[in-house]
């Protein structure tokens, strides 16, 4: 009973005159312009050469990774990939504003915040291929990275349900008073589900120092913004928890990086969540299993994908002479004779053992489990042929 | 005919038939749904009547018991069964029990719910779950799910016309390669029915989905190599099953299995097997055996040792004739 | 493929400036002051005296039932009961503002809404007291009410499920061209349910003339508002759904009757949602299983009580001279009467028969049902005393 | 001591215990939940480890997953099972696959979800379900049910430091009415232990939460008046479930009956017979029986007849040892 309600505080109108959308305008703020210069009114975020040129590098990395896997899909050497493109600037420049220690909960389509965090091409390949030496022990699809080391936790499937667990997360940071908070991706179509309003809800009303990081790429699979939400965006939403929010042109990394900075500032030091909607546009199919041929235009791609993030802060890059294009492409031909390498390397790894199966269901396997377990073995033996090897 | 045109051509008949149902579901508009099951329907019926929702489950069906409340014959597509967890609110609590808690006032019998499920697309985790037992506990359900393009045009067409809401799992490894003749024409398989699929005299296979031509390879197997002569039956509908084709089978041959493919602990097969040997204590020569998932999630790298195939099945039924 | 997504047409912004709480501002409507005038700008809504005065009996009668059965679940006659004190005028001038034709998808504590089409007190008694005659064949609770003949959904106790349905329920309505829409009334602590963010959205993708009609009535169960969101209450909500809305004065009957009265015009001419948060305080406790001295003060209570709806609406039709206060207190008397004595006719009709166990889990009873039902009879019949009466 | 008292003794010591150990859910702050278990925990402890929830479920488990995983042990408290379905996909999607789906990388075995469950107050449809077997098939959960005030202090500070997520549920008809000498002091009662709380010859029962007393007192009449000696079997733990004690009292007796107030169809009864027919079909003497609630929602005017009560259980003694 430290409180009474606040019904009374309420301004009172004798006109019926109904909130509409118009009421809210939310902009979309851009520091870079797509000659790589920076708009005339806007403060360029202080970052040093080092984070500029990582965050370079880690979207040239997750360009050609993207492009090699997705190759390797289609030759049927792994059975699934799902490309960051489009969104390489929003994924890389939110992950460089945050700190190492910092938590990350993604969605699926974040692999360049990983890179940058530091998941080497070995770790990449290693869950790409289910082997052995997958931290995720070949359990789930490729793409559903996980790093308890880099702070971020496992890709999980069903979608937004990383949401409710961020603010829960970062509510512990808060609680153990660590100097810490949270970032959550997810994408426009995931808003949608009920994980969502309830994640951001009690962020706001538990204060947990969570970003809530949008990537609003345009679709969800086939299906488009406009037949997923009639609002305005994902940002008009956020003053209904009442949480204050960034929308941010997904393709300015600059922009990004600024916008995820003040937010951590405003988390760390408020309590508070932030809520960031990054504008982008899902240039590639949405997985391998995909073709947007059956539900747009070539058109509206190239219409949206000609905005091309990499280009224009590289171009910025070389006008501040931080890069050397020369050096990059032999860099970027280095890259991709490195991934070319490992996809050999990790695909030679061995599939992890059969008694992994019954482990981390719980923390030590029920006798149940080790019967099982052993039913399986002695029936592989029947037929060592025809199932994976034992060891 | 493969499952998906079968599923395909249903659909469309029904929707020809009854001038404002609705087929509404993530991606299942323009695109026709990720395993285009959906195809060309929107075009066909308009974008009323076939849609792409907002990416919440719990709305979906929520929405589609409301829209089957007025009567409206509804189809809800659920992309994975993997992801009808954020609806089970809707289902169980709601969907389950309109009848009932409104003393028949109102219903949601026109509501039928598809969705793919099962393993054997390197779908891992989240993308292979075969949850039907977590539905078979909740009265006011129907359950069904079918084996091959026949049946499954047969058995939606009952599902949509059927005066209560239904389940209709999809076994979406057999999709593109299970085939069969399929009338053109509007047909319909009953509800609740098992199927015997071949007749034995030794032990009788209980499975449904696409564990079907899993045992069905498994007594070929034993027929040939061992001589034994099998009765396999196709349960169909989970709920309500059908409890006197099974027993009546098992007083015959004294023996039963079941197979599937969800874990064994507490699945729908436990059920099966609870009843039958109340039902058939005299008759059993052996005790029921279950083939079936391990407990585990559906494990990516470990999918076929993980899945209840046709050689565990076979090792079974000389365990059980060995008995 | 009819469109492309809209991703172009936000604004551009090269300032960092967040979007806050103080972005929008709501303010409540409220016409009727609370000595019965109306204020001097407010525009009284057209209202004849007979809908005038059937609003005033239906507030009447309900606050007499809650005061008989709020005592009867006292004298252990029935098992539960919830008032619905506080709360009246939102509920009887939302009802009114509709055609009797609309759906009325309520939470539980709208039965004067029920009241309103015409539910008597002998089908309220029959539910309350599980007899034979309740149209819910006595199979939930008290206080779930439910019509078809009405228009009125049983309720359900799980929250918020209703909101969905709603949305879904409307749009069936629009498909068949029905000149009807559905009203769905919930609690501003349900409107934290994850089905409550799918519902309004989904209404206003799919264009469901619904209008969501939220009791803010400052508690849900102990649970203060402020500690169940700290956005500026449920209206702040609707323009991230791109959903019109409006605040009203919740013991303002005509503010209420006027706002249902747009909503119900926008969404039937404009094949839209909309949304209503009406500004109320729970007066009595939660429900007879809850006592609110544990969790707020006396004081709270006597500063939100005082502004009583149903005088101010008295005075109101007084000063029109609608009503004769005369024939109001003997009208009350009465109503007192009448409730005693329907009491004791309700609680002598038997319950349900046995048989009705088993109907309406699906159409017909499957085999399964009938034997157990038989198993069931043959078993009470060895002990007929100690079961209700099989019939 | 009543279990209202031992349940919040329990929290209480283990408040004390762990630092940053968190209750939440709805109403259980200053007001101490709606049952009370959770009362002047948060004046004791603070707000930012006692709190009220928004009313959500499936944000209350989200929340909750989410702070485990970062290894604060975490009380989320659903105020009535029939509200954890919301929480559905969280708890079967994430809390159960957790551990396995990150290869051990992170888990949320500090979680204990506590919830009411069960008939017994007039709680008709919602207010009463005993949904243990929705979630007894899901690999990665544990499930603990007690039967007094006693068992449920002690299992409940065992769930809280199993480094497994456990769903604690409390047989809510007994909160005030069951009362046993409690201990003040820290003690843990095993998880996935039954307890043998009678020992028998001729007919073994098997049941949990309020059950219990309901199998106790059919025993005792079939003792009385017609002298059969029955051992009675508390499982406590439903998931994982102790087989070994089950299955050698049925070896011993030959007999079983098991009772649970969930509707049968594929309750937890069901795994229990198809398991102990497997692994005592020597041993049976007679067909494993359930004595369970009708396949029907909870009815509020027939709640009596609906349950499965001492009566039913004792005419089905006497009707398995007649087999
Ligand atoms: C609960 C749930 N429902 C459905 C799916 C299937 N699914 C996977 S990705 C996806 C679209 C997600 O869109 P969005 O959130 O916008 O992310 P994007 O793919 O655009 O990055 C869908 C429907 C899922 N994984 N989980
Ligand atoms: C899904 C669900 N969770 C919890 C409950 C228990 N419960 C019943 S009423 C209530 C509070 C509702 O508050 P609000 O929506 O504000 O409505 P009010 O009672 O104030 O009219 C709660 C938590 C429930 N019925 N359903
Ligand atoms: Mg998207
Ligand atoms: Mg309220």
């Amino acid at each position: 009973m430290k409180n009474t309600i606040n019904h009374t505080t309420h301004i009172i109108t004798h006109t019926l005159k109904p909130i509409t959308t118009d009421a809210l305008s939310i902009e979309t703020l851009s520091l870079l312009k797509t000659n790589g210069s920076l708009y005339p009114e806007a403060v360029c975020p202080t970052i040093d050469q080092k984070t500029a040129v990582k965050i370079y590098h880690t979207m040239q990395f997750i360009r050609l990774l993207d492009d090699r896997m997705q190759a390797c899909q289609r030759q049927g050497r792994i059975s699934f990939y799902m490309q960051c493109l489009g969104e390489e600037a929003a994924v890389t420049g939110s992950a460089a504003g945050l700190h190492q220690q910092d938590m990350i909960f993604a969605q699926y389509r974040e692999q360049a915040a990983l890179h940058y965090r530091g998941f080497t091409l070995q770790q990449f390949m290693n869950q790409l291929f289910s082997n052995q030496l997958d931290l995720g022990k070949g359990r789930q699809m490729p793409v559903h990275y996980g790093s308890a080391d880099l702070n971020y936790m496992t890709i999980s499937s069903p979608l937004a349900t990383q949401i409710p667990q961020a603010s829960g997360y970062a509510y512990g940071q808060r609680l153990r008073k660590d100097p810490y908070c949270t970032l959550c991706y997810f994408g426009e179509g995931a808003a949608s589900e009920g994980d969502f309003h309830a994640g951001l809800n009690m962020a706001a009303v538990h204060q947990a120092p969570v970003i809530f990081f949008c990537r609003n790429n345009g679709y969800a699979i086939s299906t488009p913004t406009y037949e997923q939400f009639i609002g305005d965006g994902i940002a008009s939403r956020g003053i209904g928890y009442g949480i204050d929010t960034l929308r941010v042109d997904g393709n300015d990394v600059l922009a990004v990086y600024a916008a995820t900075q003040y937010a951590r500032n405003h988390a760390m030091t408020q309590h508070k969540p932030f809520l960031i909607e990054a504008i982008n546009y899902r240039s590639a199919a949405h997985s391998t299993s995909d073709d947007p041929i059956g539900y747009r235009t070539k058109e509206e791609e190239k219409k949206f994908s000609t905005n091309n993030a990499f280009y224009r802060y590289e171009t910025f890059l070389i006008q501040k002479n931080w890069i050397d294009l020369k050096e990059e492409i032999e860099r970027t031909e280095q890259i991709k004779q490195d991934i070319l390498t490992d996809v050999k390397r990790a695909e030679k790894i061995e599939k992890p053992i059969i008694d992994q199966m019954i482990e981390d269901v719980y923390d030590k396997p029920t006798t149940q489990l080790f019967n099982q377990l052993d039913d399986l073995k002695k029936h592989i033996q029947h037929y060592p042929e025809l199932y994976s090897h034992v060891h | 005919m493969n499952m998906l045109n079968a599923l395909n051509n249903a659909l469309d008949l029904a929707m020809s038939k009854h001038p404002h149902m609705c087929i509404l579901g993530e991606d299942v508009g323009f695109f026709g749904g990720v395993f285009r099951i959906t195809k060309d329907l929107q075009k066909k019926y308009g974008e009323d009547r076939v849609f792409n929702t907002p990416l919440t489950e719990q709305g979906i069906i929520g929405f589609a018991n409301g829209l089957a409340a007025t009567g409206i014959p509804v189809i809800a597509e659920i992309q994975f069964a993997d992801y009808m967890f954020p609806a089970f609110d809707q289902l169980v609590n709601e969907t389950a029990k309109y009848r009932y808690r409104t003393g028949g006032e109102f219903n949601v019998g026109a509501l039928t719910v598809r969705s793919p499920y099962g393993g054997g697309i390197a779908g891992g985790l989240y993308h292979s779950q075969s949850p039907e037992a977590y539905y078979a506990h909740t009265p006011g359900l129907k359950i069904v799910i079918p084996r091959d393009p026949y049946q499954a045009k047969g058995l939606l067409l009952s599902a949509i016309s059927d005066p209560n809401p239904v389940l209709f799992f999809e076994p979406k490894k057999l999709y593109r390669t299970s085939k069969s003749d399929v009338l053109d024409t509007y047909y319909s398989l009953p509800l609740g029915v098992a199927d015997i699929i071949q007749t034995g005299t030794d032990i009788t296979i209980v499975a449904w989905g696409a564990q079907v031509e899993v045992i069905q390879k498994a007594a070929k197997m034993a027929l040939e190599q061992d001589n034994i002569s099998i009765e396999l039956i196709d349960l169909r509908s989970i709920l309500p099953w059908d409890i006197q084709t099974v027993t009546d089978s098992v007083k015959k041959t004294g023996r039963l299995i079941i197979n599937h493919e969800a874990p064994i602990t507490n699945g729908f097969g436990s059920e099966i097997a609870a009843t039958v040997q109340l039902e058939c204590f005299l008759s059993l020569e052996a005790p029921i055996m279950r083939v079936c998932g391990l407990d585990i999630p559906f494990p990516f790298c470990h999918e076929k040792e993980y899945l209840p195939d046709h050689l565990k099945t076979y090792e079974m039924i000389k365990r059980s004739m060995r008995y």
